[in-house]
């Protein structure tokens, strides 16, 4: 049984269709792409897939039960997690505690724990505090703890937002755009990240403009175009399939794909 | 960072010491001064607690002219300077909000010269504060709070120059059946503790005399819109409309009855019978509307008239407002009292316990011929004057009504 | 591993206190122990602690609402619901429990538990105002910050509006109700030792106003003390994120909805508490105390205070309660008498909400962050980061419904 | 319950309605361009009563403008006209003017400034408004002249309309329909639209912002203003505290229809005039706050965006 399973899943927005009966999966384990030009409804499959939207029509499962419906945190709960185009970090927490907050779903101390000070509640809070610069470390940050996101430096933020998703112990990681705005340095670092997440046992989908980083490591490709899905493939597949270098980058780029 | 949040904490600190410093050696410096009197006149002051900036302003405003024009009377008067006393007052403003009525109370209560206190307007204000004066061996006038709680708290320093609701109401009620024949009444309230007992206390004596309460509503004491409500009471088409409630809401319902085609007289209680309510109906409007009043008219009276002249040459620019004579009522009263307080403790020792007990005293036992009638108190501290005068709206002013 | 468990998260609370800051907490705490003695003493100063009793009032209202507007950032206009609930729930329960209690044989037992009643109804009223709040907010909650701020007030006026029209004959309408009794528990004792000093006119009783004073400095402790430990916790880091970004709080796992409710519930509790207190204090309970200005008046504490901090909040509401009554008490103070003409004195009094509408004003232009702004909330809200500000301020409810203007957080 | 009754309560409830529809078009102005709740806006209705009010008791003063003058005033049809364009006219300026005042010097100073300042700010104004008002010009009600010539037609059965309601229905309609067309089809109206849209991407096209805000500031004040003159007339006194109720009314009202949206403020306050004037004819009259307020909550669970709010277009 495949990780995520979409059946001709549509997404509608008043007349238009941001994301028209699309099917896919993606197996454990992977690393799957979701490219196409701006506007082709990438982000709103994201954002099915995450709670923000419900489907309009068709279905879309993770591990067999479906999602279509379900809240963001009850999806995050499911092992869903995700990082956003614009970064959306709680710009005023520390760096570590924006990580924390990622524990949220995997630690349960209410209220009257929290005021009681309990020792559960002792316990739960160190474990919270350790598995986060955990999690900090993995992405390179844990001497950063305890700067205020909005004071971090644009790679580190996107690192950051990648801790706080791992935080939650996700099966399935979403990267929105992980490589945006990077320089080849960064989006080397990156891409090497990205390859210890899977290594770690999370399967991860990629929506990326940067060629490189998405030739260099997704098994798979998925090619949306004005939300219809125009081709599925092995990267070197994709690189030479025609629909999606003409409707993709437009007639006359193929030497760009080469050179990737 | 820290250096700076911590000079913040030490500024608010050092702020804080200062208000306790300051008031702390003022209190010092100052107390006991006042009883301490030898030939020169005794200073007693008068609490007037009214609501001066928010709420009934206008019924407040009226209650501290009424009490002050009682003060520099008395204090012209030969039993005043025979006494060696001179009466000073001090307003505090109650909002007609309980809290802060409280807050009045406790603050006339800090004063070592007062020992008495005209007031207060609102019953809700009225029954928490009494408690205070009583703590305090204050005595207490209300020319004004009609909630019947207020004198069944068995506090002995509590009393009040008006009626209670279950006089007031009932009376008008008998003359409505009475004299004026009337059947069938629709009754409407303000929501406030004054205007929902006397409507229905009015409603209970209304239906005991044979007469139908055709309905029976709630309204705000400062809402402005009665249109629909207007619409509802012409459709049960009764013969009187009672209000229970204040002139200010209560033109305004006067007039919009008449508008909308309700022709038929408008009755309430001495809320109503103010100059004002004239001239916010509408003259016209407000032509044959009644209102009960405690007491007789001040025409009527001795001393009706001198207080009508007296207060037009101290306030040429207002209106004897509903409460103002019973203000003046009531804060001669209390000053009575601390005359005759004087006759037996000496005008010196008025501020101490036994003067204010002697105060108590000499208030429970008055029997005077005031401005809205003869005032004695019963053992509540209810006045027992319960003449009821009906005035109806003739030719643009309230005037006795005569059948 | 990076710093040590005590260096982490130093920028949202110092883990240690200086000493300046232990010296300065013992001056304060000294003085909310004795200044009001010493002003209890002087009878001129004495209604300073009837004043000092309705601040801590209004200090516990804002330390609760601060919860609901300050941690989570919703904008509750008709908080004095919850403050009304727990002051008629203390009346009218109240007057049940001695009902039942005169029914006891043994008369020690009952005179004690007979005064004693207000210790019981503080529980049950909070827990009545916190299942209030979880009535209101479930339905309520999804709604958008100005949404929820306009039916919050309207509840607000629904439930005073409930009491003033005696719903279900509960409350006596606009009536008004005595509190169940006058002596509270221990107060006779406390009376027994009256301390005079007749030198310079120090004459200590120990008064009812004294009595609720302190019983509001332990409540507000206690506030305090929970407040702070649930800022601290799991439940307040789920609020800080879910105020600075509701999607993606949401995404991480939080739940918006749980998390709401309970700043809406846990605010709630201490407005009922408050409210005990009140009735008690008071003595009586009418409608016309619970009118929508108190709650403005109480958003006002939070905002003119600092949102989110709880000495800003507390010097806040004690300034918006106490400035107009301190105006007052200084202008028509006795000790003055000689020095301000009373006319005058009475036109201070009469200007001082002109005055305070205007510093309202001032203050805002000049600190528009509250005069003690958390650490967390000045970052927050530095006008620097506008930008920043307007990309968060997206919520839920706009990526969803695909608002085209963005919703800015509180 | 009888149809004439029916009909007698929806002319009041239009007529009521009518009036918390210009206070509401000021709110939601205000918010719309804004995003904040002004909350002194009630105090904007009160003031354009009092300022109405000595506007007219100054112009049918025989001793300001001669007794001639009142005459043909108040008692000539052109005259009536005249008159009350005046009264509207200086009462609308002032107030818009004020508007534009209190933007100026307690609101522009805290654009960037965290959102709940603002409506700090907003109530500190209001504060001081009324008691400037009851401090400086009368603490009591006063009454508000009739000079308008109020004649009942009958309509139906009992039921009838007068001529001051169908003159503050045909104005009211008439500002509406006025206002929708300048914000639609006005330049400085697109303007407004835009900037309410998004207020940086209107200043870089070249938007004044500045202008949009002090418009909204001067028409939103004028039309609260022009109600408050209603207001007056329709129930004959003004009052110092005057504008609280109303206010909040109002202000239900646009959230209701729709806060931000000008058709949904003015369907808003008809719909919520109606509903108060229903509730207390045929329910309760104590009850009849609570009847708008509950149906408020159940617009804002069925409806999230008001009436006529965003929520009726989803799109990305």
């Amino acid at each position: 049984m495949a990780l995520v399973e979409a059946t001709k899943t549509t997404m509608q927005f008043g007349g238009l269709k941001a994301v028209n009966d699309v099917s896919m999966h993606i197996e454990e384990g992977e690393i799957v792409a979701l490219i196409g030009p701006n506007g082709a409804g990438k982000t709103t499959f994201f954002n099915m897939l995450t709670g923000i939207y419900k489907p309009t029509s068709g279905s879309l499962t993770f591990s067999g039960q479906s999602v279509s419906g379900k809240k963001p945190n009850q999806i995050c709960r499911m092992g869903i997690a995700r990082t956003f185009q614009n970064i959306r970090l709680f710009a005023n927490m520390t760096t570590l505690e924006n990580v924390m907050v990622g524990r949220h779903t995997r630690s349960k101390a209410g209220p009257w724990q929290a005021v009681l000070r309990t020792p559960g509640f002792k316990r739960e809070e160190a474990a919270t505090v350790a598995e986060a610069l955990k999690r900090l470390q993995f992405v390179g940050l844990a001497d950063k703890a305890n700067e205020l996101a909005k004071n971090l430096p644009y790679g580190a933020q996107r690192r950051l937002e990648i801790a706080r998703a791992l935080a939650t112990e996700p099966q399935l990681l979403l990267l929105d755009e992980p490589a945006a705005g990077m320089n080849p340095q960064e989006s080397a670092d990156l891409t090497r990240l990205i390859g210890r997440i899977r290594t770690s046992g999370v399967t991860v989908l990629l929506i990326e403009h940067d060629m490189k980083v998405v030739m260099d490591i997704a098994d798979r490709i998925y090619v949306l175009d004005f939300g219809e899905l125009i081709a599925e493939g092995k990267p070197e597949e994709i690189q030479k399939d025609p629909k999606v270098i003409v409707a993709y980058l437009g007639v006359g780029a193929e030497a760009m794909l080469a050179q990737a | 960072m820290s250096m700076g949040k911590f000079k913040k904490y030490l500024s608010v600190v050092a702020v804080l010491a200062a208000v306790a410093l300051v008031v702390t050696g003022c209190g010092a410096s100052t107390t006991g001064g006042g009883t301490t009197g030898g030939t020169a006149p005794v200073s007693i002051t008068i609490g007037i607690g009214a609501p001066i900036t928010q709420g009934a302003t206008a019924l407040g405003l009226g209650m501290e002219r009424g009490a002050k024009l009682a003060i520099a009377d008395m204090n012209k008067s030969p039993e005043a300077k025979a006494a060696g006393i001179t009466f000073t007052s001090t307003t505090g403003d109650d909002q007609g909000d309980p809290k802060t009525g409280v807050n009045v109370a406790n603050q006339f209560a800090s004063n070592p010269n007062l020992v008495g206190v005209m007031g207060h307007l609102n019953s809700g204000v009225s029954i928490p504060s009494s408690a205070v004066y009583s703590r305090a061996n204050i005595v207490m006038v209300s020319p004004a709070s009609t909630n019947p709680q207020l004198t069944l708290q068995g506090l002995k320093n509590v009393f009040r120059v008006c009626t209670i609701d279950s006089v007031q109401g009932p009376a008008a009620a008998d003359r409505a059946t009475g004299d004026l024949g009337k059947k069938a009444v629709f009754i409407v309230d303000d929501s406030t503790p004054y205007g929902t007992g006397l409507a229905d206390e009015f409603g209970k004596e209304f239906t005991a005399k044979g007469g139908k309460v055709l309905g029976r509503e709630k309204t705000g004491d400062k809402d402005t819109d009665f249109k629909a409500l207007v619409t509802k009471i012409k459709a049960t088409n009764p013969d009187l409309v009672y209000y229970g409630g204040v002139y200010n809401a209560g033109a305004l319902l006067s007039k919009q009855l008449k508008d909308g085609g309700v022709k038929v007289p408008m009755m309430g209680g001495d809320g109503l019978y103010d100059g004002q309510y004239i001239k916010l109906a509408g003259a016209a409007n407000a032509e044959g509307d009644f209102a009960t009043s405690v007491g007789l008219p001040l025409a009527q009276l001795p001393a009706g008239e001198k207080f009508t002249t007296e207060f037009k040459a101290a306030y040429p620019n207002d209106e004897i407002a509903a409460y103002d004579a019973y203000s003046y009522d009531a804060a001669t009263v209390i000053m009575k009292g601390v005359l005759a307080a004087a006759g037996k403790v000496t005008a010196a020792k008025v501020t101490s316990p036994e003067g204010r007990a002697a105060v108590i005293a000499a208030v429970a036992a008055t029997n005077y011929e005031g401005i809205t009638g003869a005032i004695a108190f019963d053992a509540n501290g209810d006045t027992t004057n319960k003449a009821i005068t009906l005035y109806v709206v003739k030719g643009g002013v309230w005037i006795p009504y005569v059948k | 591993m990076g710093g040590s468990k005590m260096d982490i998260r130093t920028n949202v609370q110092s883990g240690s206190w200086s000493r300046g800051k232990i010296a300065l907490a013992v001056l304060l705490g000294v003085l909310v122990v004795f200044a009001p003695v010493l002003l209890q003493g002087f009878q001129t100063m004495s209604f300073f602690v009837r004043v000092l009793g309705i601040i801590g009032i209004y200090v516990l209202l804002a330390l609760g609402l601060n919860i609901v507007v300050g941690y989570a950032g919703l904008l509750d206009l008709g908080y004095v619901a919850f403050y009304a609930m727990g002051a008629y729930a203390a009346v009218i329960l109240g007057e049940k429990f001695v009902a039942v209690v005169q029914t006891i044989s043994n008369v020690g037992l009952r005179d004690f538990l007979v005064s004693s009643q207000f210790l019981v109804m503080l529980p049950v009223a909070a827990i009545i105002a916190a299942l209030t709040g979880l009535a209101l907010g479930t339905p309520v909650l999804r709604l958008r910050g100005d949404y929820l701020a306009i039916v919050t007030l309207g509840f607000g006026e629904i439930i005073r509006i409930l009491a003033t029209n005696d719903f279900l004959g509960l409350t006596k309408g606009a009536y008004g109700m005595m509190a169940p009794i006058a002596q509270p528990l221990g107060l006779a004792q406390l009376q027994l030792l009256p301390i005079a000093i007749p030198a310079i006119g120090f004459n200590f009783i120990f008064s009812v106003n004294l009595y609720w004073y302190y019983i509001v400095v332990l409540l507000i402790i206690l506030a305090v003390f929970v407040v702070r430990r649930l800022d601290n916790s799991r439940l307040g880091r789920a609020w800080v994120a879910m105020r600075e970004d509701e999607v993606a709080a949401s995404s991480v796992g939080v739940n918006i909805m749980t998390s709401k409710l309970w700043a809406f519930a846990l605010g709630a509790l201490w407005g009922g508490l408050a409210g005990v207190v009140f009735a008690n204090a008071q003595g009586f309970v009418s409608p016309e105390s619970f009118t929508f200005m108190e709650s403005v008046f109480i958003v006002t504490m939070v905002v003119l205070g600092g949102m989110g901090s709880i000495p800003g909040v507390i010097v806040g509401a004690a300034l918006i309660a106490g400035i107009p009554e301190m105006i007052r008490g200084v202008a028509q103070s006795p000790l003055l008498a000689g020095v301000i003409d009373p006319t005058l004195a009475s036109a201070i009094s009469g200007y001082r909400y002109l005055v305070f509408g205007l510093l309202m004003v001032i203050m805002m232009a000049v600190r528009p962050q509250g005069m003690i702004p958390s650490t967390r909330r000045a970052q927050e809200l530095h006008p620097e980061d506008e930008k920043v500000l307007e990309e968060e301020d997206q919520s839920l409810w706009d990526l969803k419904h695909g608002a085209d203007r963005s919703e800015h957080d509180l | 319950m009888a149809l004439s009754t029916l009909i007698q309560q929806m002319v009041n409830g239009v007529t009521l309605g009518g009036m918390y529809a210009l206070i509401a078009l000021g709110y939601t102005l205000v918010y719309g361009i804004m995003l904040m709740i002004n909350f002194a806006h009630s105090e904007m209705f009160m003031a354009g009563a009092y300022v109405g009010l000595f506007t007219l008791t100054g112009l049918t003063n025989p001793k300001l403008v001669g007794s001639g003058a009142v005459a043909f005033l108040t008692k000539n049809g052109i005259g009536l006209v005249l008159l009350f364009t005046i009264v509207f006219l200086v009462a609308g300026i002032a107030v818009g003017l004020l508007g534009v005042v209190i933007e100026r010097t307690a609101y522009r100073p805290l654009r960037n400034a965290p959102r709940l300042a603002p409506l700090i700010s907003a109530i500190g104004v209001s504060i001081f408004l009324q008691n400037a008002v009851l401090l400086w010009v009368d603490s009591k009600a006063l009454p508000f002249p009739q000079v308008f010539p109020v004649i009942d037609l009958k309509i139906y059965g009992n039921a009838s309309i007068s001529t001051l309601q169908i003159f503050i229905l045909v104005s009211v309609v008439l500002i509406l329909i006025v206002l929708d067309t300048f914000v639609g089809k006005t330049r400085i109206g697109k303007a407004m639209r835009a900037t309410s849209q998004d207020r940086d991407a209107a200043g870089l096209m070249g938007v004044n912002i500045n202008t949009v805000i002090a418009l909204a500031f001067f028409i939103g004040p004028a039309l609260g203003a022009v109600a408050g003159i209603f207001n007056g007339m329709y129930y004959g006194t003004v009052n110092w505290n005057m504008g609280f109720l109303p206010g909040i009314k109002s202000f239900t009202a646009a959230v209701i229809g729709g806060i931000g949206n000008l058709r949904g403020a003015m369907l808003g306050g008809f719909v919520l005039g109606i509903i108060e004037s229903l509730a207390a004819g045929f329910l309760s009259t104590g009850y009849k706050d609570v009847v708008a307020f509950v149906i408020l909550i159940l617009v804002l669970i069925f409806r999230p965006g008001g009436l006529l709010g965003e929520s009726v277009v989803e799109k990305v």
